[in-house]
């Protein structure tokens, strides 16, 4: 498969009579849009709203960050098999807005939080401060059931997504990135030398506001698959889960996974990279027990003799993260896991829900219960009165100049477990 | 206490209802019991029900004092 | 079904009494998530009553216990969205009974009756 | 008028000019000078701040009579009001360690004011304070004071300029325990194929979340004959002869008691238990419940066992630190093995 995504650099967004992208400047018609979202029967509201890197503006609760691209070459634009037409993806030829972002904002449940901050302190901690944002808030008709208004913000980000990539269609990149790989046998026909290597993402996958998808399915259903690394760069994972903020993986962290393009890049230099396998995080134990040595063995079947496994949330998947690593290790393949941790606000509790000898080789990044200082906003994008979730649960927590704590789990993407961002923990 | 005890050589089976072996005290010899309150004991059970299972207990908490181990291992 | 009047931590520790006197842990104490942990509501499924004590059960349930206070230390329950978090909870039960359907065909009967609740 | 800050120096009779082994026993007291190494700390603080007297106290009579030695200095310290509070360096010194930390924690905890220490890795002292301290690393003799001083001083000096510290190894003191979250340069998917291709080539990596070791032993080895074996009974249960003689804490215990049990068949109404973490009803009904006795008797009797040995042991498990069940477990293991125990067996609520 070969896969070109083609970076048009976006160096500012404004809203505009015409959506489309002049030397760099991205320029969105919000009406159009607005128009093009709500022919959703299930939406009664749009708003629009712009957050540039540096503008004193706290986004919140946001839901999920998508980055706007359009397919020029190849089979299946957008998100097949949830916003567009079933295709194959992974081939051909993508415009992407490199430097925008979607960023939808809903309460679906009122402990939802999820803060982008644009400036100071707190857009050190999110790698979505750096990015030009389009904040689409979206209120659905009433009387919709929880899954329902789920899956109605879901979809509208993804469209709202779709919509303003077609802008790009026919703009020059500034740069193309090139993913090209054959079948495992020819990979390790051109390098019968490099260590193979396999990378399984950890989905969370128990139910409403808990899920992922693949290709639309749910990944509460599959056993665990293994994926061509293009197919997710090109849009096939997308994400379904709005409550772990710190470490949830958004759909951009999925088109733009961190762990893929670092293994690529190592591709045919130090290591012959497999592909992915998406392994889904259930709740029974049993269910726990089938998917870990079900992704043990596709592992062993591909020949891998390394493997990074990245977790999704905290908790009960720790579980998960830990018996994966113990049957690897077991069967020879050497792992590295990429976890963040929960040592407590004073980082002296045990990191993880669970332990094992055989996790020798951990990446941490970040301690979610990180306490961070967020100044008052200029502007709130979204739900001010979600900060009172943010600040809420314990004492301190709101200053008297209108700063508040908050823990780091709150943040979008800051601890993020495919190893997104640059957090990590020190013994001190 | 309990690998203290056996760092003196003297083989020790720890009895406890908290087995729990990622917080482990380090017991290698280990028998399960039967609640937190009453260990070698059932209250719900009728005396002679109840001298029975703590015998049972015992049987095997000296069983794993006569066996060889290599490591951590339950016996239940 | 059992409802436990307390919190979270209490139902963690009833539940640690049963999986210590021999009964399944079907599905994991814990969330996915650190801010499942602020609930005031937590449902967790049971299964039979064996005479063998399941270590890896009793591991669990105890780290379990551990971590939870780790977090909430400090930390008051989020009554606040109560309700919400009692949707979720649904929520996340129905999907782990499907789930614990699909894979044992109910041959495993679960204990007395299929859950445990707390209520604040 | 002095803008300096203001140092307060513990050392033991040693470091205080007073005597050695003999001189142990003594009692602390204050002087109003720079003794010992507080004249080289305080050299090495730039003129940023002074040691305005010095404690000094017996390493015997420390740790003999903790609570009046830790009462005296606890009113020293709220007389002279110092900025921070400075101990050791104690090297591999035990006693002397176990003085600076347990002060030196006191003082952080009752008083709010910062300390410092100076040891040796395996000094046991270090594990009684590092969590509240800071704790610098030493060589493990005195002849490691030219090394430790500049670093003490060094760090001292930091704390009262408000400055945060950095890493242990780049300011030399002993990791307190804490994971705090920082940038790397590299963000985490890096980090980790990085790793993973040094595993892969055999080269060394290091692990950013190390899992909890397991402070392991070697199984000792099985009772060949139990016909002819003595065995020992041990709880953290919490029974305890009615009455609780020795006065056993019902929780975060500090000490474990003993009873001799050759004249019982089984434990009964005259023992109880005192442990603070179960409901007490099914083990004061029944304290075999927790100490099986009347089953060992009984195979003593059959011939099964060779006997039961003399006493039993208790203390309970509820709150009880690291540190002291590590203790108990030396000192009832080192009576055990004493009286020729081949086998125990401990209970645990």
């Amino acid at each position: 498969m070969k896969l070109e995504l083609r970076r048009i650099y976006i160096k500012d967004l404004q809203f505009g009579e015409k959506t489309s992208v002049n030397n760099g400047v991205l320029t969105v018609n919000k009406e159009e849009l607005i128009a093009y979202l709500k022919e959703d029967k299930k939406v009664k509201d749009v708003k629009l709203d712009i957050a540039r890197p540096g503008e004193k503006v706290r986004i919140i609760p946001v839901k999920d960050v998508i980055e706007p691209r359009v397919k020029i070459e190849g089979s299946g634009n957008g998100f097949p098999g949830v916003s567009s037409k079933m295709a194959q993806l992974g081939e051909g030829k993508v415009n992407v807005l490199f430097g925008a972002a979607i960023v939808t904002v809903g309460d679906i449940v009122g402990f939802q939080e999820g803060v982008i901050d644009m400036w100071g302190e707190g857009a050190k901690w999110t790698p979505f401060s750096k990015t030009y944002n389009l904040v689409v808030d979206i209120t659905p008709v009433d009387g919709l059931d929880p899954h329902e208004h789920e899956t109605t913000v879901r979809l509208v980000g993804l469209k709202a997504a779709e919509f303003v990539g077609e802008a790009g269609r026919n703009v020059e990149p500034d740069e193309i990135m090139t993913y090209e790989m054959g079948s495992i046998h020819e990979e390790t026909a051109k390098y019968p030398n490099l260590p193979k290597v396999a990378y399984v993402e950890m989905l969370i996958s128990q139910g409403l506001l808990h899920d992922g998808y693949i290709y639309g399915v749910n990944s509460q259903l599959i056993l665990p698959t293994l994926i061509h690394p293009n197919e997710e760069l090109d849009g096939a994972v997308i994400s379904g889960n709005c409550v772990a903020a710190c470490d949830k993986i958004t759909t951009y962290q999925h088109q733009n996974n961190a762990v893929i393009l670092e293994l690529y890049a190592q591709h045919g230099k130090e290591i012959n990279f497999l592909g992915v396998i998406l392994t889904p995080e259930l709740t029974t134990l049993e269910g726990k027990f089938r998917t870990c040595d079900y992704t043990a063995k596709l592992c062993k079947m591909i020949g891998a003799d390394g493997a990074i496994v990245s977790e999704e949330g905290y908790g009960n998947p720790d579980s998960d993260l830990l018996m994966i690593c113990k049957r690897l290790e077991k069967s020879g393949i050497k792992t590295v896991l990429i976890t963040d941790e929960c040592s407590g606000r004073d980082g002296m509790s045990q990191p993880l829900a669970d332990t094992t000898p055989e996790a020798v080789a951990v990446v941490s990044t970040g301690n979610v219960s990180h306490v961070v200082k967020l100044p008052p906003a200029d502007k709130v994008i979204g739900n001010a009165e979600a900060i009172a979730t943010l600040a809420g649960g314990w004492d301190g927590s709101l200053g008297d100049d209108g700063s508040l704590s908050c823990e780091l789990n709150a943040v979008i993407g800051s601890t993020s477990e495919i190893g997104y961002h640059n957090c990590t923990v020190k013994l001190y | 206490m309990v690998k203290e005890i056996e760092r003196y050589g003297i083989p020790i089976v720890h009895m406890a209802t908290i087995i729990t072996i990622s917080q482990s005290v380090g017991a290698n010899r280990i028998v399960p019991t039967v609640a937190i309150p009453h260990p070698v004991g059932n209250p719900s059970l009728s005396a002679e029900g109840e001298h029975e299972l703590r015998k049972s207990l015992v049987d095997k908490a000296l069983k794993a004092l006569t066996t060889e181990v290599s490591g951590i291992t339950i016996f239940d | 079904m059992f409802f436990i009047e307390g919190t979270f931590e209490d139902v963690l520790i009833k539940i640690r009494d049963y999986v210590h006197q021999g009964v399944e842990l079907v599905s994991h104490p814990l969330g996915a998530s650190i801010r499942i942990l602020f609930s005031p509501y937590r449902s967790v499924i049971l299964g039979e009553k064996n005479n063998k004590i399941n270590a890896y059960h009793i591991e669990i349930i105890e780290s379990s216990i551990i971590s939870y206070r780790n977090i909430n230390a400090g930390r008051k329950i989020d009554y606040k969205n109560a309700h919400d978090y009692a949707l979720i909870d649904v929520e996340l039960l129905k999907v782990s009974l499907k789930s614990f359907k699909e894979i044992n065909n109910n041959h495993i009967n679960l204990f007395g009756g299929d859950s445990f609740e707390t209520g604040a | 008028m002095s803008d300096k800050y203001k140092v307060l120096y513990y050392v033991n009779q040693f470091f205080g000019q007073i005597g050695g082994e003999e001189k142990a026993g003594m009692e602390p007291v204050f002087k109003n000078e720079k003794i010992g190494p507080a004249v080289g700390f305080e050299s090495f603080l730039k003129g940023n701040g002074e040691v305005i007297g010095t404690i000094i106290c017996g390493d015997n009579y420390f740790n003999e009579h903790k609570n009046e030695a830790l009462s005296f200095i606890m009113k020293t310290v709220k007389e002279v009001k110092p900025d921070i509070v400075v101990t050791g360096p104690a090297f591999n010194a035990g006693r002397y360690g176990m003085a600076c930390g347990v002060i030196a924690k006191t003082i952080v905890e009752e008083l709010d004011i910062p300390a410092v220490t100076g040891m040796y890795i395996e000094n046991p002292g270090v594990d009684t304070c590092k969590d509240k301290v800071i704790v610098v690393s030493t060589p493990d003799s005195a002849a490691g004071m030219r090394k430790a001083l500049p670093v003490m001083a060094a760090i001292t000096d930091k704390l009262m300029k408000g400055e945060e510290l950095g890493l242990p190894e780049e300011e030399g003191y002993i990791p307190q325990g804490k994971r705090l979250t920082v940038f790397s340069d590299k963000r985490g998917s890096q980090r980790a194929v990085e790793m993973l291709i040094a595993r892969l080539k055999g080269e060394g990596f290091k692990t950013e979340l190390p899992m909890p070791e397991f402070d392991k032993v070697e199984p000792a080895p099985p009772i060949k004959d139990l016909s002819k074996a003595t065995i020992a009974l041990v709880t953290s249960g919490g029974i305890v002869p009615k009455g609780n003689p020795d006065r056993i804490q019902s929780a975060s215990a500090q000490k474990w008691g003993k009873y001799d049990i050759t004249a019982l068949d089984k434990l009964e109404a005259d023992y109880c238990t005192i442990h603070g973490g179960y409901d007490p009803v099914y083990a004061n009904e029944k304290p075999d419940r927790i100490v099986p006795l009347d089953i060992l008797r009984q195979y003593e009797k059959e011939g099964i066992i060779g006997k039961v040995s003399q006493y039993f042991y208790t203390t309970t498990g509820t709150g009880t630190s690291v540190g002291n069940s590590i203790k108990f477990g030396k000192e009832i293991g080192a009576e055990l093995k004493a009286d020729g125990v081949d086998g125990v067996i401990l209970t645990s609520t």
